[in-house]
């Protein structure tokens, strides 16, 4: 948990903030970058597949290909099939499940084609050249380590915790989960009660709103993701409760205004940034170019890269702001 | 050969058998005569095996059985043609007279074989022109009826049942029906026979039981020698025959309807006539004659060329306007073009007029129901409840309250196709009483009937059609029954 | 999940003595309140201090009112004879436009008529395929719901997009609260009462059967047959327009994601509710008795903490259970 | 709805001149051949580079080919005139309960007999709901849908469950071409072949559009209709079994996320492909081009890289233009 202020917004620089990069963003072979993503039915992804799209349009020799996003497996799979036969240069892939495409990743790697792996893993090493993503069972650490001092702070004991889900059959909400349960371990407590919603405002506001009712005192509410927060939250306003704290996931501008506002008993959020996908593309670039990392010594891009989950609550909000993406 | 004995059939609320006897003969045709709900379908469909009796024994050959489903019957060689129309539209001519008992190997339809089969058939119904792989749906009712009388036959089976197997039929078709029939009985096939029609009754039976209120009033009269008066006041209770009311005490007026060159390429052309208030006209002619199709375009259902004018203004296309207008559609086939058949008897009766019960969209109910039980009280519609759904009425008792929906609203012209079809003999003289009356009241009735007699004895012109052209019009009573036929048949315009 | 088969014999000793009721047409919805007390009963059983507050009860209702406001909208459509795939794509379509800075910078009455207009519109649009074009309604809604949710997401740029504070009475209909009930629930409660009067008292309901069980015969007796399938579908989109205004009241927002899969649910209510696919028959009591079943057993889960999956398993069952033990009531009284 | 015109003269007049054409049985599905011609001749525009492409051809073939299988199970049960909402849900119980550790133990023969009896067995009991205990097939679906999911994700624990290596025979299906075509495309036009061959030519066949357009009649012609209505999904569920064997394939894994909306997919492409949502009619080859017109929209997308609610919208206004020029079509030899 990098909770210093000083350590900045990380790795990637959102696509707007210009990075000295030594010399690698001068332009150099022309590259063709396929990006196949989940579809953007979600303000997260939709912030991942906005931020790959303007890093791309920021280099001249890059020819950006999107392919249909979508929530179906098999269409992703004819996606990234499509991909390989137009013979791109370099494919950026988050994919449905890791699991499920990781044979086409491999095809695509075996054609040639190195495969940057954004977020979700595939379980083969030998089917991407590079990983990049978030730290999801770091983020269900951070929760819990807010949520533990805070409680601790307060002396409660036998706290209800209470834990909103994203999609369950993920495997990002498992490892959220897992880390959230670890973390309060550390301090002696467990989870009370938790339902999962499906990352939309609706699903989020109609299993609060049930939740509220099963437990009349809750001490803390984590939720696992900002866009399904703005659900809970209105539920949490409708019925009327304030006693207990809340911590948020992922970091959306939303959220931050809601930390920064004070009132609210949304008091943190855990990071999870879509600024991976900027990092994805450019790293997309180098590979397929040939290129290494200039602020690394080392002279190709490392084989993985994972963001830290970092804690914004009212005090450092304000660094993070223009960070946070619409959800 | 069969016997039923003390057969019970309850449905909820109704005892549509009450211990009914039937004795039939090997190699004879047994007739079933009823009034509209005695009960005669639901003892055919007992025999049949699709309803099960709650009391009551089946002897056949000797030997007791209980057709516990239509395939038990089938086995026991017990073919039946059904009083609706029980046809797949989906599956061709073909399939659906081989359906169930198709020609196949290992499950695989030997389809050169059932076409050959239906074919043979089809011919022998004298219907060769019927394709066996032609869909059932793109027939005509008539010739559905042919279907199902192939399907029948296509069993061989030691009894047939036909529940009002002509009520579809023309004239001519009925006499080839009749020559089948005779030629089933030769070969000591018992027959089983239901119509409203006595004439019929006379030339085809041999022996006649009578039901009334799911009751054996009679059992097996001779068909020929009973005398009409005993058949009718067994059935009915009452001594009435088929009377048709004096012509006299209704005047014709203005002009209401007026078509001038109705034309539909292909059905009828060049079609011209009137009908004045207070006047019947009766259509005659053959299925197929395109007598339906011509009230149709009258009622606006149906594109057409010419001109149709009520109260001397032209006709638009399409349906609500002209029922707006006063006109009104008794249409031919009641469960396909009229019914609501989870609807009880008062949704269904009030259904075209119902801006009559409503002020601003708003029904008034008590009313409706109140207007309902009139008519149902006056047309005898049995049972006498208005509430009930109209499903599990009698199909005659359907057709009256099909007929009773147009007695309402103040109509100026009724258009009615077939208003008797399937109707009992009582009934049917209070119905020609209501269309008499309703002329009487000023209205102008346009009649179809594929019943001469009929038409001659309710209308007071006739027109006369072949092939979809007029071939005569004329005063009812210059004509009679023979000189009809023989214009209808053979084109000869008197 | 509790024995359902104990309430059996209860429910058919009962049915001579309600017969006598038949006037209230409450019979057929015996197998339906029968489902719902065995709901209540395991529900007090096994959360007997969370369950019957006034403030659990509340939040049903208000849990059920968007979907209920459009299941009464898809009771019309499917007595009609049709079917409307569209419901929760058209909701999300208004909640969309109907929170767009311009729409906002409004007011929350243009608001409220915005997302009323948008339903009514895109249903007249698939009244219209339907109707004149001709096409089967499965296939002309299921184009609407694609075309409406792509529609949503480009005027939201797939972005949640927030009530601003000073229309914050649209949010209200959802906090505040009259004898303790919040106003979506009023809102809610008017529209099943004003569904009811419309299919039983109306002419409008009574042509709605006619079309539904036989559109022939609909026509020849002078109903226009046409006009009426395209405003059912229009009056299923104003349902789900009224739907919308009560998911931004209770989300605060407006977005492309909502109402996602509402037109199963909502079809599964009203057929619950004894409605048949094929139309001509059904009644709006069914149709929301259906969707409450469905609304508690969510709230049971929750409130007992069960996971998605056992929750999964579960709801098939009850179901199963609810209808089986429908249809044997219906059995005994079947004609 | 649209209003039954009774334009019997056209039928009249035109019948001799098309019965010529009958036994191509082609005529019908003119309007959908019309539909994938202009389709293709967008991609040959658009992309003239990748559009006619062996690889995208075959690309296109395996993306039909899971759905493809699940749609011909589909059309028998719409044409018996019932509906399966259950399919993309049994299939992914299948995948999952063919890709556990113990089933894994056992081969890939093992896995694959499996699938399809886990499948079979599961629209078995669907069958039994709807034939025995009369229960709506919608809401029968319905519950096996919710139910199997549930399970589905019960079994796997929510994990995607990995084919292991040794078991790799599976996952050659999609790997090994023959002819430069994959296996599991054989294994598709296998599916609708025999499909046909049992729709056209079986006494099976034949019963089921009696079973559909009038269950009265076949049960008066000595068809056992109830045995027959359950036979009906448990073919469905063999295909949805035969599925899962080629999404294992095709994702070398089993999970409960398998064929999600599978569903509104298939009875889209049966009812575009002419069958009646109402029974008694349809074909197979209908359903297999409304699935392709489906598939190639989706490919179109993919090759021009459209953004998704663009995509949206265009494919809710392509569905509208298909159908209507279908309808357009039919209307000239309406019965
Ligand atoms: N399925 C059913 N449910 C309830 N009542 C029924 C049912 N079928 C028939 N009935 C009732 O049984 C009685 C006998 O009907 P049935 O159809 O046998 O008469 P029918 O003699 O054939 O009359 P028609 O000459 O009009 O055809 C009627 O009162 C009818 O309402
Ligand atoms: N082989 C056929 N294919 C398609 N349509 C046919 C065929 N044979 C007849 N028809 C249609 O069916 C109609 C059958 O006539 P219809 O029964 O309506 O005539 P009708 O004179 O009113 O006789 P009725 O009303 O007494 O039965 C014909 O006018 C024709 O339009
Ligand atoms: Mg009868
Ligand atoms: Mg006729």
């Amino acid at each position: 948990t990098s909770n210093e202020p000083a350590a900045a917004p990380s790795s990637a620089a959102p696509a707007a903030s210009t990075a000295p990069a030594g010399g690698n963003d001068q332009p150099g072979d022309k590259v063709v970058i396929g990006f196949s993503a989940p579809a953007a039915d979600h303000g997260w992804i939709a912030a991942i597949a906005k931020n790959a799209e303007t890093t791309a349009k920021q280099y001249t020799d890059v020819e950006f290909r999107p392919v249909e996003p979508t929530n179906d497996i098999n269409q992703q799979i004819s996606a990234v099939e499509s991909l390989i036969s137009a013979k791109v240069n370099a494919l950026v892939i988050l994919p449905n499940d890791g699991q499920q495409l990781n044979q086409i990743a491999l095809q695509a790697t075996e054609a040639g084609i190195p495969v940057i792996n954004l977020d979700r893993v595939f379980p083969d090493k030998l089917a991407y050249r590079t990983w990049i993503g978030g730290d999801n069972y770091g983020m269900g650490v951070a929760a819990g380590h807010y949520i533990g001092e805070a409680l601790k702070a307060k002396n409660v004991s036998n706290p209800v915790i209470v834990e909103i889900q994203g999609i369950a059959t993920l495997p990002l909400t498992q490892d959220r989960s897992k880390g959230f349960a670890d973390a309060l371990k550390t301090f002696g407590f467990s989870v009370t009660a938790k339902q999962d919603a499906q990352f939309t405002v609706e699903t989020g506001n109609e299993v609060a709103t049930s939740l509220l009712q099963a437990h009349a005192k809750i001490d803390a509410l984590w939720n696992h993701d900002d866009d399904q927060g703005v659900g809970v939250l209105a539920a949490i306003k409708e019925a009327n409760r304030s006693e207990f704290i809340m911590v948020g996931g992922a970091g959306s501008a939303n959220a931050m205004r809601e930390i920064q506002s004070g009132t609210s008993v949304l008091q943190a959020t855990v990071t999870y940034s879509p600024t991976m996908a900027s990092s994805a593309i450019k790293l997309a670039r180098l590979i397929a170019q040939g290129k290494g990392m200039s602020d690394l010594v080392e002279n190709q891009v490392p084989q993985s890269i994972t963001l830290a989950s970092e804690t914004i609550t009212k005090d450092n909000v304000a660094q993070y702001l223009e960070l946070g993406f619409e959800s | 050969m069969l016997v039923m004995k003390g057969i019970v059939k309850q449905f909820p609320g109704v005892r549509a058998l009450d211990g009914v006897d039937l004795d039939v003969r090997a190699g004879e045709v047994h007739c079933l005569l009823g009034q509209n709900g005695a009960g005669k379908s639901t003892l055919i469909k007992v025999l049949a095996g699709a309803h099960q009796p709650d009391e009551g024994t089946i002897v056949f050959n000797g030997k007791e059985v209980r057709p516990g489903s239509p395939i038990d019957a089938i086995r026991l060689g017990f073919a039946t043609i059904y009083q609706e129309l029980d046809l797949v539209d989906g599956l061709s001519v073909a399939e659906n007279i081989y359906l169930g008992h198709e020609h196949s190997t290992f499950g695989f339809v030997n389809r050169a074989a059932v076409r050959a089969a239906a074919s043979e058939v089809l011919t022998r119904l004298g219907h060769p022109e019927i394709r066996p792989s032609v869909e059932v749906g793109r027939l005509s009712p008539a010739a559905k009826q042919v279907v199902s009388m192939a399907r029948a036959l296509s069993h061989d089976a030691r009894l047939i049942i036909m529940d009002e197997p002509s009520a579809a039929l023309a004239h001519d078709e009925v006499a080839n029906l009749f020559r089948i029939i005779r030629e089933l009985t030769a070969e000591g096939v018992a027959v089983v026979y239901i119509s409203h029609r006595l004439e019929e009754i006379r030339e085809i039976g041999d022996r006649v039981t009578v039901l009334k209120d799911g009751r054996t009033v009679a059992v097996g009269l001779p068909a020929r020698e009973t005398p009409t008066g005993q058949i009718v006041s067994l059935m009915t209770g009452r001594n009435v025959e088929y009377v048709f009311p004096p012509k006299t005490g209704r005047s014709a007026g203005e002009e209401v309807l007026k078509v001038e060159n109705l034309t539909a390429p292909g059905v009828f052309a060049d079609v011209s006539f009137s009908v004045r208030a207070g006047e019947i006209v009766g259509l005659a002619g053959l299925v197929g004659s395109g007598r339906s199709e011509i009230l149709e375009a009258v009622y606006g259902a149906r594109s057409a060329s010419g001109r149709v004018l009520l109260d001397g203004t032209p006709v638009r296309r399409g349906v609500v306007g002209t029922v707006r207008r006063g006109m009104g559609l008794a249409p031919e086939e009641r469960k396909a073009q009229a019914l609501l058949l989870d609807q009880s008897v008062t949704a269904n009766i009030t259904l075209g007029t119902l801006p009559e019960f409503a002020k601003f969209g708003w029904l008034d109910r008590k009313r409706e129901r109140s207007e309902a039980k009139r008519l149902a009280e006056m047309l005898d519609i049995r049972p006498p409840d208005p509430e009930r759904p109209i499903r599990t009425l009698s199909g005659g008792n359907q057709q009256k309250a099909v007929l009773a929906r147009w007695l309402l609203g103040g109509r100026k012209l009724l258009l009615l196709d077939e208003p008797t079809r399937g109707v009992d003999v009582g009934a049917r003289a209070e119905l020609y009483a209501v269309i008499h009356d309703l002329a009487k009241q000023g209205i102008g009735v346009l009649l179809v009937s594929s019943e001469v007699p009929e038409v001659l004895g309710l209308a007071d012109r006739v027109l006369v059609l072949r092939e979809g052209t007029v071939i005569h019009q004329g005063e009812a009573a210059e004509l009679d029954e023979h000189r009809v036929l023989d214009m209808i048949m053979n084109g000869r315009a008197a | 999940m509790g024995e359902p088969t104990t309430d059996r014999p209860a429910a058919r000793t009962a049915a001579p003595a309600l017969s006598s009721l038949r006037g209230f047409g409450e019979m057929r919805h015996l197998g339906l309140l029968g489902a719902l007390a065995i709901l209540v009963v395991v529900g007090l059983v096994t959360r007997p201090a969370n369950f019957a507050t006034a403030s659990n009860l509340v939040s049903i209702l208000s849990l059920a009112a968007t979907i209920g406001v459009i299941t009464v909208g898809a009771t019309f459509v499917i007595i009609g004879g049709g079917i409307d795939l569209s419901v929760g794509a058209v909701m999300a379509l208004a909640s969309v436009w109907a929170t767009t800075v311009a729409t906002q910078s409004f007011g929350p009455v243009v608001m409220a008529i915005c997302a009323i207009l948008v339903g009514t519109g895109a249903g007249l649009v698939s009244g219209l395929l339907i109707a004149y074009g001709r096409m089967v309604p499965f296939i002309a809604t299921l184009a609407m719901l694609v075309a409406a949710r792509g529609l949503a997401q480009r005027m939201s740029d797939r972005k949640t997009q927030l009530i601003q504070p000073e229309n914050s009475f649209i949010v209200e209909l959802s906090t505040t609260r009259v004898l303790g009930i919040p106003m979506l629930v009023y809102i809610f409660a008017l529209v099943v009462v004003l569904g009811w009067i419309l299919l039983n008292r109306t002419t409008f309901g009574r042509r709605t059967y006619a079309v539904g069980g036989n559109p022939e015969a609909a026509r020849l007796a002078g109903i226009d047959v046409r006009r009426h399938t395209m405003l059912l579908y229009a009056l299923s989109g104003l349902c789900c327009g009224i739907a919308a205004v009560l998911i931004m009241a209770r989300t605060t927002t407006g977005s492309s994601t909502h109402g996602d899969l509402y037109e199963l649910d909502a079809i599964a209510a009203v057929i619950i509710g004894g409605t048949l696919l094929t139309g001509g028959r059904g009644t709006i009591v069914g149709s929301i008795l259906g969707l409450l079943i469905f609304t508690l057993i969510t709230n049971l889960f929750i409130l007992n903490g069960l996971n998605t999956s056992d929750q999964l398993i579960a709801k098939g069952l009850i179901i199963v259970v609810a209808v089986l033990l429908q249809r044997r009531n219906l059995k005994e009284r079947a004609p």
